[in-house]
């Protein structure tokens, strides 16, 4: 075919046949917004959701709980904030703290769709542009990008379009950061809340192209389970460690390895989502995954100072900046493949494979830069069994020897300053003493809340090497830690939605809890395990990804089961669906578009506000970021956030500065429109927040019940839900709790078997009317209660409004 | 007597202003003036004895706000009037003038924070430091510098010790 | 036309033809590659210029002076990086400041692109992709453009193309921000280099799309000049104030008024670059400019505290975050027109113009967000007239009476909190008590030092409105503050390069001094015109644009005449040419990458590492960013260093946290390549740094002579530089500079006059051996005199070499 | 006695790590005791009589390095050695252990700064507090939070008497 030049040319001996590529552009965008019917805001810009937002944020009021009082964007800063005071270009603390917030929301999107841009040159360069997406039995396949994009993507082309939108709309963002741009807090909550949208379309690209391209399971009920844990490592093998989030080039390793039969002679393992992603590689078929997860950001310097990896290859996001100097003193070179992570390294992406190997065997670098993933995929195994051989040879020694040890933890002069400069102050001064006398098991404990920063080392002023301290001290606890880790299913399909939703919507199926994010925990990975556990028993359905889909397995019952094991893993309530890495997260916030698209019938592109609304009023569902720390987990929460969805992040994150929090006693907020007439139905605030820290796993487990209430719910759903919340509050609080009432609509809402208990408590405490003949409730509740009611927050949704 | 304000070392710093150091008979002599404190009890208390001090605290006429799962430690003791509250939405409702109370009689004047984690603690105060004109007082073992006042780092035993010299202050 | 869909189909009656739109696409891109040479980057991702950033970074070594000790960016924060210790992510205070500068590069970078996608937008609904781009008598339409992306554009549509890969890029740098990406402080140089040089796209696509479509000076030497001053502004009239970046809604405004001749009848002024850009629109044939500047960002809060505007109307970028707040007070009403800066007011787009105005006259709202610009043209100018009779007839006073003054003056208790606070610790205390005791001059001396900025005001425990006392005292100064600016020119032209391109490259030109950025002046506004005044006598070409270009002609000579009057605008030795607005700034990088183009006949396209050797050697430029304090001043001047050309900030500017400075001393560092046959040349450090500071404005005037020698120039050339170099350095800091002789590689290079004490000198003072019968020297110098040497960093481009 | 050291407010934080009070006696004594002191002066010196006092500071034998344009004021004081640098680029030679000084004789090991503005004073010290090991004495009229050691937030006539006393001990 001859090459076209833009401008308008006609075709040989077809005179009256005119082509004008420009319009032919045109008309390709425009042939595809006509696709079935598109809502009013098909890729909006940053206001066109600003009157739905505004909503949110009128309920939802933003707490700003500032991580510093300065502010220091600009050169006529530092500017002192302290008490709301404005600095130098007339900004205040709130509109500053709002500005950081919606920083850290955009840093989190930018890494997600960056991450998406990168995987989709790639997989666009294998399979072209016009490759289908395969993401199973769905119609809808992309239901974010729909919704948001206003169109439907069927090819790989089609994803580059949205993100085309998704990088313009950021950079947008990106600008409002810069000194003297917006004023007021309350639209850089907008923005915000833009970015968090944004985010979740970045995500879906990066996610179903990966799924599509790469053999990835697709809706799949039962994938395989992988291992996981320090513990399932052999050290005696040679061990390939890759680190990040991007499984791109890791896909080539894998390949070389089976082609040239390596797979059981060399151990790959992964850390963090690339981990994950690696176990969903070519298992659609149900293979066993090619890879071991080694675990969460968490293991990550514990993991290279066990001093087991022979080879270290790392690509994007959530690798310890460090890696490079912690395993150039264990021997360890290290490969980075990515441009977002080049460490100073020399790039040898242009260089011959043989001449790569033989300079990182010999040392005479501590790592390459590898671009050309052919390269990498060969490089990566064969330098991993050079290493093997070399650093058993030497010898290389990584954990204190026992004599060491107790030179080490007598050292010790308990001046706390590790404690004070670690992020959870974990009592490291008297397990030094106990190490000494002999008592591990302080340690041992210390070891599943060390999050493994390494902060208190930088403090000591003994040069402890504390980390090391503490794993030498676990050793016996590390060897056990041994877990399974379903592998990553991709999205809800179709079907599911069509199965589940109306338990959903009624309220029958008590809730969807997704426990999402990473490993920074107060107390343990353990806590993870307990919440799965407890909503799993109660039929809830939990959904998992990413750092957490991994902690949660490492707990096993006694009978040696994780909950994997236990629970199965459809859309349906008691299922535990592991969705897969951190963009799968997507398709959390897809299965509760869908609901409404495929339950309700309402359309999806470009009708962002509709949904949302259905979502907020309708879908029990809420999010958990429990070991949040990350600008991804802000991102990914926020997007929630404005789709209707409440998010409750660990104590830890309460630094990402601010909450959205109601005020159930301003009782006029919480009226909502009945679209059947626009008449005003007044409901207890419900849910209360969307966005909210916790303290404890126990005073979680009740907020999750709770949390999971909507207007919607029948009388069925209403009393399961109820039962829920208050056996739970019991349970962990020992307590009523305060508000239950508040949720009473008639008497079939109380569980059965406390109706009575309940509707004396209603008479005497609350001063509501019974017909005890009847055990009827006469008067008292808020909301009447009206199975058909069609609660809303947008005036225009209404049949008789406007 | 506990000297609770020997050590003020921050690991870090929010910006210029840094609560004030505490001693427990000033932090008692406050609580006394004031028209409507309230002691706001984190879970940590659960893990030692710093319960007893919170009850004999609360025991002294101080209504308590119970966060995290507080109250389990809480429900049972007499002459506590306790009620539970998540601690980020207790920081939210603090800021707004029209907020009446745990038990809506009337907006509080004085803060006491104790059991809980320092983080935490430090940003729920970073709001009311930022957004309220509250006092606030930490009898925390560690220097909680968002608050008006606060301890000092110091030991579980020396932090004890100041408690029960606050204790019989009340 | 049909409309045509994706994928493969044939055209009627034509079987054989059959057009894949997908190809189409890529044929077009592909075409458009193909037009002329294309260099080996284009559209460099983030790795592919590293080698050229790595050659940098070795000569220009990174300083880093963190503005704060702690990280605050993730939720495992915040940690303390003093000493260069290791956050918890495992960054280090190095890794984490060249993270942090980078970060401000990007957001620069991001103003401005997000700048030119929002009037790209609307400049392509307004005229269509296909419009012609019109520059002036130009055939590299746009150096940026083409320098980086390969291409040339040729229309509108064009540069839709160029933006998407800034945007792509940009998200990918914002994406490094994240925790746990880039480990090593050398690599987020690179980075921050990559978003300097996206910058210079940016602000091009921007300033040649306006200048194309709004009738703006296109290269054109003598532009009219435009009235600057809050002196200027007539408070009887109605006065409409606008203020920000963007002008696309303002020229609906000015339509308005010239259609509805209202002109002469309301005062239309501006504040920063939105002024310029007005003067600029519609003045392509020399038309007298349609508003009036008022000044620069420093001018804001004073302007908005005279209470002389009576409507406010404010677009983006560069302004206050309080406007809303502050003009509330003065019963000005605010127009907000672009969703980077919404305020929280309500959107009124969809309004009728009549409700619109009614509302904000009776003063129902406070302000109004207006996206549409036709609307927006309407309202302004007619809500100003109504505003000035409500606000003449309510008698809105704005600054205090004198008896006020009286008293706030001696409310003053002198507790310095308020100098403490000002950025540039001023003395207002003692002002206080001068003016309390009558003398006015302390204040009237303090006006033209302080920025506006409002902080004293939040410090003072007294409640003193500082800034309203100030400028009560400096009444009189301000009646007077009336200045002239010339109207930007937009582009060098390429004729004027090739007239000029010779002189440069020899150095017979003394160099090109381009002085940007803001007004956070160390010593006020005069510091601007002194540096000026000095270079233009000095036949140094000075470019000028956006805050400067305003600041610089306040001042006037003995004759009451500006610099703009005293020198002309032609691209040649002492003229003073301003190119425009903050965006404009992409000319004077254009200028250099046309040097190399045009005068040395390089190719342009894609072919970046080697132009911005060529620019480094031969182009001796040098940025001035006296009062920078922006985020986009960051990127503008990092985008110049990636460029080669050294830039120099005031001392505020020691706040981006990092400077690029060689060490002089380390003699190895400093050779270059001769491109004739490989071989190494030594020379002295020229330029001995890219960025750096200066303390005054003394200091800087050597600096500037010194930064414009390169090793190309010839004999003259370098007698020439060196002369101005001597002559600067004995002027401002009454000694001859340490190092001149380090420049000198033959007699000929020493100023004649001088010739003789010089050669002693260097007899005397560093040993060199003259034959004093000749005058020549013998032995000594470093570098041998060799005009036709051609030097260079880059092997590869080497004849002998590789 | 000038009390140098009474106000030691910050304006804002750079981080937990402050400077320490410095009265004039002590620095007087710890310049005696370095090996090779360095007196970094700037500017503003030129405004007032912190020009005299630089030069009698000079005079006792402590080289100087003159930034801005403060040469202007030193080149024709007796006894002074006296050199130009670009402040920034001092800041970077400080950091380099091979930098062997103005003069070529070795690195410095003690690093008076006089004259400076408080802002890009702080900046360049923030440099040399991060990046090297160097003890740096700011004796300027403010607080300089990121020397190792400054005066506080004095008043000119107080400083200046600071400096004198200083002068004397030297
Ligand atoms: S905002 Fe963060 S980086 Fe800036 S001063 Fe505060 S802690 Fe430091
Ligand atoms: S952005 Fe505003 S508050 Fe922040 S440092 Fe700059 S002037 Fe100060
Ligand atoms: S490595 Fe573990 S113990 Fe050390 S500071 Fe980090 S979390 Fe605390
Ligand atoms: S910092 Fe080091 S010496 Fe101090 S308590 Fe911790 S481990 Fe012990
Ligand atoms: S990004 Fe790293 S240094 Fe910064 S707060 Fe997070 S863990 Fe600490
Ligand atoms: S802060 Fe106010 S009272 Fe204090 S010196 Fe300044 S103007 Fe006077
Ligand atoms: S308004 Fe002027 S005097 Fe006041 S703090 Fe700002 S610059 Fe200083
Ligand atoms: S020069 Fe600076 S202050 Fe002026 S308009 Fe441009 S960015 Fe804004």
């Amino acid at each position: 075919m001859s090459e076209l030049k833009s401008g308008t040319f006609s075709i040989e001996e077809l005179e009256n046949v005119q082509i004008t590529i420009g319009s032919i552009v045109g008309a390709i965008e425009k042939a595809a917004e006509e696709e079935g019917d598109v809502g009013p805001t098909a890729k909006p810009g940053i206001s066109d959701l600003r009157d739905w937002d505004y909503k949110l944020l009128e309920k939802y009021n933003p707490v700003y709980t500032p991580m510093c009082d300065q502010c220091c964007y600009c050169t006529f800063g530092t500017c002192d904030l302290t008490g709301n005071k404005e600095g130098a270009c007339g900004i205040n603390m709130e509109g500053h703290n709002a500005r950081e917030f919606m920083l850290r929301v955009i840093t989190g999107a930018a890494a997600h769709s960056g991450h998406g841009r990168h995987l989709l040159h790639h997989l666009i360069d294998l399979y072209g542009k016009d490759y289908p997406l395969k993401v199973g039995p769905s119609n809808i396949i992309a239901p974010n990008v729909q919704l948001v994009t206003g169109k439907k993507p069927e090819t790989l082309g089609d994803l580059d379009d949205a993100l085309d939108y998704v990088e313009e709309q950021l950079v947008q963002l990106l600008a409002t950061v810069h000194m003297g741009q917006e004023g007021e807090a309350i639209d850089f909550e907008s923005k915000a809340l833009h970015g968090g949208m944004l985010d979740h379309v970045g995500m879906e690209v990066s996610d179903i192209a990966q799924i599509s391209c790469l053999d990835m399971p697709k809706a799949k009920e039962n994938t395989s389970l992988a291992e996981i844990g320090m513990g399932t490592i052999d050290p005696e093998k040679p061990v390939l460690l890759v680190i990040g989030h991007n499984v791109a080039g890791v896909t080539n390793i894998i390949d070389y390895m089976e082609e040239h039969n390596l797979s059981d002679k060399i151990e790959l393992c992964g850390l963090c989502c690339t981990a994950l992603d690696m176990t969903r590689y070519r298992t659609e078929g149900g293979d066993v995954p090619k890879a071991k997860v080694v675990g969460t950001l968490a293991k990550e310097l514990k993991m290279i100072r066990s001093g087991v990896p022979d080879v270290i290859v790392v690509d994007e996001q959530c690798v310890r900046a460090d890696v490079l100097r912690e395993a150039r003193k264990l021997m360890m070179p290290v490969i980075t493949t990515n441009d977002k992570i080049m460490y100073g390294l020399p790039n040898r992406s242009n260089d011959d494979v043989e001449d790569i190997i033989n300079d990182l065997k010999e040392g005479k670098q501590d790592g390459a830069l590898i671009l050309d993933f052919e390269k990498l995929g060969e490089v990566a195994p064969r330098l991993a069994q050079e290493m093997s051989k070399i650093r058993k040879e030497k010898g290389v020694t990584a954990l204190p020897t026992d004599e060491e040890f107790k030179e080490l933890t007598s050292r010790c002069v308990h001046c706390l300053a590790c404690e004070l400069d670690c992020p959870t102050n974990l009592p490291i001064s008297d397990s030094m003493t106990s190490a000494a006398e002999g008592n591990l098991s302080p340690f041992e404990e210390l070891h599943d809340k060390c999050i493994g920063c390494g902060r208190c080392e930088q403090a000591c002023p003994k040069d402890i090497p504390i980390l090391n301290v503490i794993e030498k001290a676990a050793q016996k606890v590390i060897r056990e830690e041994k877990g399974k880790v379903r592998v990553g299913r991709g999205q809800i399909s179709d079907p599911e939605i069509r199965e589940e939703g109306v338990n959903l919507v009624m309220g029958t199926t008590p809730g969807i809890v997704a426990l999402v994010g990473c490993s920074n925990h107060p107390e343990g990975t353990k806590d993870l395990y307990r919440i799965g556990d407890e909503m799993l028993k109660r039929n809830y359905i939990v959904i998992v990804s990413g750092c957490t889909a991994m902690d949660i397995g490492m707990y096993k019952n006694e009978d040696g089961e994780t909950l994997y094991e236990r629970y199965p893993a459809r859309f349906l309530k008691g299922n535990l669906i592991n969705v897969g890495s951190c963009v799968s997260n997507s398709h959390i916030t897809g299965a509760a578009i869908k609901v409404a698209a495929i339950f309700a019938q309402r359309n999806v592109a470009g009708n962002y506000e509709e949904i949302a609304d259905y979502i907020l009023n309708r879908v029990g569902a809420v999010g958990v970021a429990w070991g949040a720390y990350s600008q991804k987990a802000a991102s990914i929460g926020t997007g929630c956030n404005r789709l209707g969805i409440p998010v409750i992040v660990g104590p830890h994150g309460s630094k990402y500065r601010r909450a959205l929090i109601g005020k159930p006693y301003d009782e006029e907020k919480w009226k909502v429109y009945d679209a059947r007439d626009g008449s005003e139905i007044s409901t207890p605030a419900a849910p209360e927040y969307l966005l909210t820290s916790a303290e404890t796993v126990e005073e979680l487990m009740p907020m999750l019940a709770k949390s999971c209430i909507r207007p919607s719910d029948n009388n069925m759903g209403r009393m399961i839900k109820l039962t829920h919340y208050i056996e739970l509050s019991e349970k962990y609080l020992g307590i009523m709790p305060d508000d239950w009432y508040k949720f009473v609509r008639t008497e079939t809402d109380l569980p059965l078997a406390r109706r009575e208990e309940l509707l004396k408590i209603l008479e005497k405490e609350h001063g509501w009317e019974i017909d005890w003949n009847k055990k009827k409730i006469l008067s008292g509740p808020t909301t009447k209660s009206d199975v058909s009611a069609q609660p809303t927050n947008i005036k225009r949704l209404c049949k008789e409004a406007c | 007597m506990a000297d609770v304000t020997k050590n003020l070392k921050v690991y870090t710093t929010y910006g210029p202003k840094n609560a004030k150091p505490a001693q427990p008979a000033i932090v008692a002599k406050m609580i006394t003036k004031a028209k409507r404190p309230l002691l706001v009890v984190g879970a940590e208390i659960l893990k030692d004895e710093k319960l007893e001090k919170a009850i004999a605290i609360a025991q002294k006429g101080i209504p308590v706000a119970a966060t995290g799962h507080t109250m389990k430690g809480l429900k049972d003791a007499e002459g506590v009037d306790a009620k539970y509250i998540n601690i980020h939405f207790l920081g939210s409702y603090l800021c707004d003038a029209n907020w009446q109370g745990l038990d809506g009689k009337g907006p509080y004047d004085l803060i006491l924070f104790l059991g809980h984690k320092k983080y935490y603690i430090n940003q729920v105060l970073s709001g009311l430091k930022n957004f309220s004109n509250l006092k606030t007082i930490a009898i925390e073992r560690h220097f909680i510098q968002n608050a008006s006042m606060s301890f000092g780092n110091i030991k579980p035993e020396t932090h004890l010790e100041a408690l029960d010299e606050l204790i019989a202050e009340l």
